[in-house]
This record gives C-alpha cells, structure tokens and sequence, in this order.
C-alpha cells in the first residue's frame, strides 16, 4: 500500500462519512414536524401550538358544510375519523371542495379551538374507477374512509 | 475475460448493426400496443365516478411521467458506464436519451397542465410534484446545452455524463424540498403495496401504454445512438464502406 | 510525501487566493453590492409596506444571495484556466479534489463571507424581526458554502468554453432550488415565532453532502475541460 | 512506489490522436530513457502540443497508452505527476504575485527539493526580481520565472512546450544549460520547439510529426 494509495482511501472515507453524517442531520430533520402539519387528533390532543401558522390536513365531515351570511365565509368540520375540529374560511373554496373529499387547511388556531384558515387547498384523491364501483364500494365500505384520512397526510 | 466480451459487443460497428435489426422488432409492438392502449383507454375504459371522462389524459400524463424519470436515471447509469470504463457507446446512450427525456418530460407537463384545468381550476399551481417535474426539465435542458456548447464530442459526452450524475443525486434532494410546499397532487395509484386504487378497466390501458412508452424510448434512443455513432466514426473504415454502399 | 505537504498546499493555496483578492479589492466589492442593491430594489418595486416587505423578505435575500453567488462563482476558475495556472494543480503530486475544495474555500471567505457579514442589515431593511435575522444568518452560514460548491461543479464544467456564462446558470440554478427552498422557509418560519432546527439540520445535511461531494465532482469535471 | 531517477522511463505505445476529424498521428511508439532527450518537431498543428499534454495525462489518446515503468500514467494518476513538470503555452504564473510568492506556490504542488526559491531565480537570471510584482516584467523574463519552477520541485520528467518563446539569445543559453544539466544529472526532456535546441551532453531522439 503507498502512501498515495493510503491517502487516497482516507478521502474516501471522508466522503463517505460525510455523506453519512448528511445522512444523519436529514432523517433527524425528517422525525421533527417539518412542515407543521397536525391531524384533527394532535389538534385535540393540544399539541399544535394556538396562534402560529400551522397546517390541519383531514375529511370534511358529511353535512357540516355551513354558509355564514356574508356568503364568503365558510365553516364545516375537519375529522380523521377519530376527532374533529371546526376550520373557519373567508374566501372561494376550490372546485373539488365538496363533503366527504381530503383537505388540507393553512392557518392559526384560535384560543377557543376554532381553526381558521388563511388558505383551503382541496385534494383529489388517488382512485380511479368508474361510478358504479364507486357506488358499490360506498355501499358496503362505510370504514373505508378511516384508510383514506392517512393518505390526506 | 467478461470485460473483453462486453467491449466487443459494445464496439460501435457491432451495435450500429445489432441495433438495425432490433429498431423494428421494437417499433412494430410499440405501434401495437400504442393503439390497443389508446383503444381500451379512450373507448373501452368507463368514465371516471369522481372525473368523469377527463381523467382520460392520465394514460398518456402517467407514463410520460414515469418515462422522464426513468430516462434520467438511465442517462445517468449509462454516463457513470461511459466515464468509468471507458465505453463509448454508454456515452452515446446517454447524449441519445436526453432530447427523448426531455419531451417525455415536457409532455408529462403539458398533460398535466391540461388536466389540473378542469380538476384544480388552474392551469399551473406551484405543487411539489409540478414543480420537481419542472425541474427535471430544466435539468435535462442544461444537459442538452451543455452537450451543444462543447464541440469535441468525446470531451462533451464524458462532461454531460459528470451533469447527469450530479443531478441523479439532486433528484431526490429537489423532490423533498419541493414537498414542503403542501402537495396538491395525487398519491402514488399503482406502486401502492396492498393493491392498486384503480380499477383493473383503467389499469389495463394505463399499463399497455407505459410498456408502449418504454419501446419507443428504447428504439428511438437506438435510433438515435445509431446517428451518433455513424457521426463520431465518421472517418473509421466501416462507415466509408457503408457509406459508398447506398 | 506525508498528509503534511497535503495540508501545507491547502493552506498555501488558500492563502494565495486570498493574497490575490485583496490585490483586486474593488473587484471583491462587485457581488456584495450587487447583493445589497438587488435586495433594496424590492421595496421600490413592489411598495413599502412593511407586513408585505416582511412576508417576502427571506425568499428575497435569499434570491438576491443566490444571484450574488452565481454571478461570482465564476472567478472560482477562470482566470486559473486563462493564465495555465489549472493545468499545474493537474498536475500536482497532490489530489485534485483536495486542492479544488481549497480554490472554492478561498472563493467563499472571499464572496460569502461578506454577505453573511452584511446579511443583518438587509434583515432590518426588510423589516424583519430579531429572531428571523438570527436565523437568516445560520442560514446564510451554512447555505452559501453550498451555494459554492455546487456552483463550482458547473464552473468546472463550463470554464473552457466561450459562452460560458449563460450556460451555467441553466446548469446550476436547478440545482440551487432546494437550498433556496430550505432556507428562505426556514427565515420564514422563524419570522413567525415557530422553532427552525429541522429546517437548520437539513440545510445541515446539503453543506455535509455538498462538501463531500463537490470537490470530486468538480475535480473529474476540470479533467474532462481540461483534455 | 518510487522509483530512482534511472529506471523509470517514458513509453508511448501505438499512440493515435485526431482532432477535428484529423488524424494527427497514429501507431506512435517511443521510449524515453533516463539522461535523454525528446525533441518533436513538425509543422503547425501538427500536433505537438497535443502530443505533449498527452504524455502528461491532461489529454487522452484516442488509441494507445503512455507507460512510465511499465505503468499506464492514467493509473499512476498523482504517483506519476510527482515525477514530472510541465510548462505549457501559458505560463501557469499569476501575474499579480512576486517572482518569489508564484515559486512558492510551485514548490507547495509538487515535491519540494532543497534549493531556495532565491537561488532558483538566480539560476534564470532573475536575481533582484524576488519582490517586483510579475506583471512588471518583460514577456521574456515571465517565461523565464515559469522556467524556473521547474527547479523548485523534485522530478525526472520535464515536459516542454516551446520553452524559447519570446527568449532572447541570452535567455535561450541560460535555458539550454539548465535543460543539459537536468538530462546530464539522469533527468529526462520532452521538448518541442522553432528554435534548434542545442543540447550538447544530452543523447537526442527526434522525431517529426508532419512526416
């Protein structure tokens, strides 16, 4: 082994152990909250803070869709099937916007659990079949929604 | 032993002629299955229950996508062949698959836009996923310049083959960051494991044409490594011959 | 031939660059003016209100830098490539990449440096608070030796040709995006009172994979302009 | 992996070159030995130059390889670049350091050996130039500082592409006894060159590329 050799395996081991150590800081980066996105449940659990931007991402919940008077502003429920938080929004909601359909919300929490939203981006999700399926799947997998609140994430 | 056998095969004046012979036994099933896909995708599939017919664009969107990422990584692969053994025909592959991936990838853009009209209202939203597939293009762009720029072709091909390879590490890089912009766009249809959330009517068009996809890619880019090798041996004995020939 | 002689050229080379600039002083000026006026164009672009100013303030010094990186990273190895000098860390007992990573060294104490040096003020001309100017200085800190980096790979390749230039930011800006992304989010998210580390450790991990990857990259590049 | 000053040797086999479509040379075989002398020669563009940077292992051949002991230089990579200099076209000088601060820089890239800086210059005939800034001297005295840092590193192996450009007669004496010394002591020269090279302790191979 000459020393160049030598020296030139030192290096690659430098590289190799940097790559490594970036390895390290990224999946470190990756268990934190990094883009501040919390479920109804975190949200009620008390774990996202109250008053700074954050993101709430979940299912409207059939039927909870209500107009104020103004006619801009909206309020419905946000749920991923376990718990279920209230998002406020004065603006145009999206076309795919509708009940049952994937959301995401960014905005602040109120003091009083009220989420309201600077910005409604709606989701469509990620099956394709024709309507009949679709009909029959909604008849007898009522839980399937459970399954689709974690690919909202 | 093995690596003479691999240079042999690889020797311009063998692949010019291997590849004559495979170009149409490549481009007749692609023709095929191009028509079959499109038939069962635009006649036979059912309307979407969600889109209705408009999620039609997706047979030809979903595997111009999957193509201009799969051809990066080819490129890549055949650039980091070229640069490490030496191989001219890797680096022939791998200036041929550029142009080729970039209108794949220009073609995923243009679908997508015209499908995000309907079902986002907007033609262009600054989504992960549209923004990394830009990026990709301009990627593909600057390996395509920079092929242009040098004009010894050797020195050219072993410097796009140091850009790709650079730019297969950003990839993924590029494709998280850009996800920390909420992400609008679909989840994963048919690599999910449990089973694909699509139904098999729809599936079945939508895989004719990514197969169709990846033959065209295979004997365009044949096609073009041809041009790029009667090019660079120019001046060798073969092509001359070749050449008073026709 | 002991790893001595290997640092003594890195230091040696470093300190020669440095001795270099300071010999063109008003050109060591160009980028951070550049940096500072580009950065102040935008009040008096788009008005100076100070909550729209605030919102926009991270990704527009962020920009600005990168800009200001862009347009100097070239210098990393021009006038090395015009006066014959590259050819001689070729052909160096030395290895390339080792000596590569001391030029852009040299290249970032000379144009990075001093805009994270001035980066604060253009924080609170932008209207920024504390916090976020603390965290825009992290980020410039570990940022714009990426910015270095991965710029001196395109400089590699592109130093022998004519129209260098043009082409080298269509090969580098794309590869600037995440930077761009990570950092300006992270000011960003400081500037509304939420905690950074994940943001830093990431911008952590792209210098750690930059610097470990760069000057190898740089180095085959320079070799295939070089030939 | 050193090897003394006299085994070592310098070999092109089969070389083959094209640019530009034109094939500058083809089949080229040599052997340089220890305390002798290479001199190309041949018209413009006939690919001297190319020929030179070849044999440093900035360029690839298009055929062929160039061995020093029996070892392909692209595999030596630093292990062969400790062994030799070069001096191209460009000077590799930055004209905004002193004599003495380029030099030092020289000496840092290759192997250092133990002569002075001070007494390198002098065996130019720059004694008295340590501190001007580069830029103030003649082209002439330029080329001679580039000269000299093939004295402030340990090598066998000069490489030298037109070494006399804008030498004067004096100038191209002083260069011609340090190139007779360097071969004399076992050192070995690749040189092209316009000017017939007057080396006369130094066993001369020729050989013409534009024939």
């Amino acid at each position: 082994m000459t020393p160049k050799r030598k020296k030139r395996i030192m290096l690659i081991g430098l590289m190799l152990a940097g790559v490594a150590i970036a390895a390290g800081f990224a999946l470190q980066a990756f268990n934190e909250n990094l883009m501040f996105f919390y479920t109804p449940s975190e949200v009620s659990a008390g774990e996202a803070p109250a008053g700074r931007m954050i993101r709430v991402g979940g299912l409207v919940t059939e039927g909870s869709v209500q107009r104020q008077s103004d006619g801009l502003t909206v309020q419905f429920d946000v749920t991923d099937n376990n718990k279920t938080i209230t998002v406020q929004y004065t603006g145009i909601l999206p076309d795919l916007f509708r009940e049952g359909q994937g959301i995401v919300a960014h905005g602040q929490l109120q003091e009083d659990r009220l989420f309201v939203a600077a910005e409604v981006l709606a989701k469509h999700d990620e099956n394709y079949m024709p309507p009949e399926v679709a009909d029959a799947l909604k008849a007898t997998h009522d839980a399937a929604t459970s399954d689709n609140a974690k690919k909202v994430n | 032993m093995f690596n003479n056998f691999f240079h042999r095969m690889a020797s311009p004046k063998h692949f010019y002629r291997l590849a004559g012979i495979l170009i149409p036994w490549l481009a007749v099933p692609c023709l095929l299955l191009t028509l079959a896909g499109l038939y069962y995708g635009l006649v036979k599939a059912p309307p979407d229950y969600q889109q209705g017919d408009s999620y039609r664009i997706m047979f030809i969107h979903v595997p111009a996508a999957w193509m201009s990422m799969f051809i990066y990584v080819v490129m890549a692969g055949a650039g980091a062949i070229g640069l490490i053994w030496r191989i001219k025909l890797a680096e022939m592959v791998a200036i041929s698959s550029a142009p080729i991936g970039a209108s794949f990838t220009f073609l995923a853009l243009v679908t997508g836009s015209i499908w995000g009209k309907p079902m986002w209202g907007t033609w262009w939203v600054w989504d992960a996923r549209l923004t990394s597939e830009l990026i990709l293009l301009f990627l593909y762009l600057g390996v395509i310049a920079l092929n242009n720029a040098i004009d010894d072709k050797r020195m050219a091909a072993r410097a796009v083959a140091i850009l790709a390879l650079v730019g297969v590490i950003n990839i993924p890089i590029i494709h998280y960051s850009v996800e920390w912009w909420n992400t609008l766009h679909q989840g994963p249809t048919v690599t999910k494991f449990d089973k694909p959330s699509i139904h098999l009517s729809m599936l079945i068009p939508l895989l004719l044409m990514a197969v169709a996809f990846k033959l065209y890619y295979a004997f365009v880019v044949l096609m073009r490594a041809r041009c790029e090798v009667l090019d660079r041996e120019r001046n060798s004995g073969w092509v001359k011959e070749l050449a008073e020939k026709t | 031939m002991n790893s001595d002689s290997l640092t003594r050229a890195f230091v040696i080379l470093i300190r020669r660059d440095l001795m270099l600039a300071v010999r063109h002083r008003a050109e060591m000026a160009n980028p951070i003016l550049f940096f500072v006026l580009v950065t102040s164009l935008f009040p008096l672009g788009i008005g100076a209100n100070p909550a729209l100013l605030q919102a926009v303030a991270p990704g527009v010094i962020w920009v600005a830098a990168l800009l200001a990186a862009l347009l100097s990273i070239e210098n990393v190895f021009r006038s090395d490539f015009e006066d014959g000098s590259l050819e001689q860390y070729l052909l160096s007992s030395h290895p390339l990449s080792v000596l590569v990573l001391a030029k852009i060294t040299a290249h970032w104490l000379v144009t990075g440096l001093p805009l994270l040096l001035i980066s604060p003020l253009l924080g609170i001309l932008m209207g920024l608070p504390v916090d976020a100017i603390k965290i825009l200085f992290i980020t410039l800190l570990l940022g714009t030796p990426v910015l270095s980096l991965i710029g001196a790979v395109g400089v590699a390749l592109t130093v022998g040709l004519r129209k260098g230039g043009m082409i080298l930011s269509l090969l580098v800006l794309p590869l600037y995006v995440p930077v761009l992304i990570f950092a300006s989010s992270a000011v960003d998210t400081a500037a509304t009172g939420l905690p950074v580390t994940a943001h830093l450790s990431l911008i952590a991990a792209l210098l750690l994979l930059a610097l470990s990857l760069s000057p190898f990259a740089t180095a085959a590049a320079l070799r295939v302009s070089l030939s | 992996m050193t090897q003394s000053k006299d085994t070592a040797a310098l070999a092109a086999h089969a070389l083959e070159c094209i640019r530009d479509d034109r094939t500058l040379f083809s089949n080229l075989d040599f052997r340089l030995e220890a305390g002798s002398a290479l001199i190309l020669e041949g018209r413009n563009g006939s690919g001297k130059t190319s020929l030179l940077r070849i044999l440093c292992g900035i360029r690839l051949p298009d055929a062929g390889t160039v061995t020093w002991g029996d070892t392909a230089i692209d595999k030596l990579g630093p292990d062969y670049h400790m062994h030799m200099a070069y001096i191209g076209h460009r000077d590799g000088i930055k004209l905004d350091l002193t004599p003495l601060e380029n030099l030092a820089m020289a000496r840092a890239l290759g192997m250092p050996n133990d002569i002075t800086l001070e007494a390198a210059l002098a065996k130019v005939d720059l004694a008295g130039y340590e501190d001007v800034l580069t830029r103030n001297l003649s082209a002439g005295q330029q080329r001679r500082l580039a000269l000299a840092r093939l004295l402030v590193t340990d090598t066998s192996l000069w490489i030298l592409d037109e070494p006399f450009t804008s030498l004067d007669v004096h100038g191209i004496s002083v260069i011609e006894e340090l190139l007779d010394a360097h071969t004399t002591s076992g050192g070995m020269l690749a040189v092209t060159s316009h000017h017939a090279v007057n080396l006369q302790n130094t066993t001369v191979q020729r050989i013409n590329l534009s024939a």
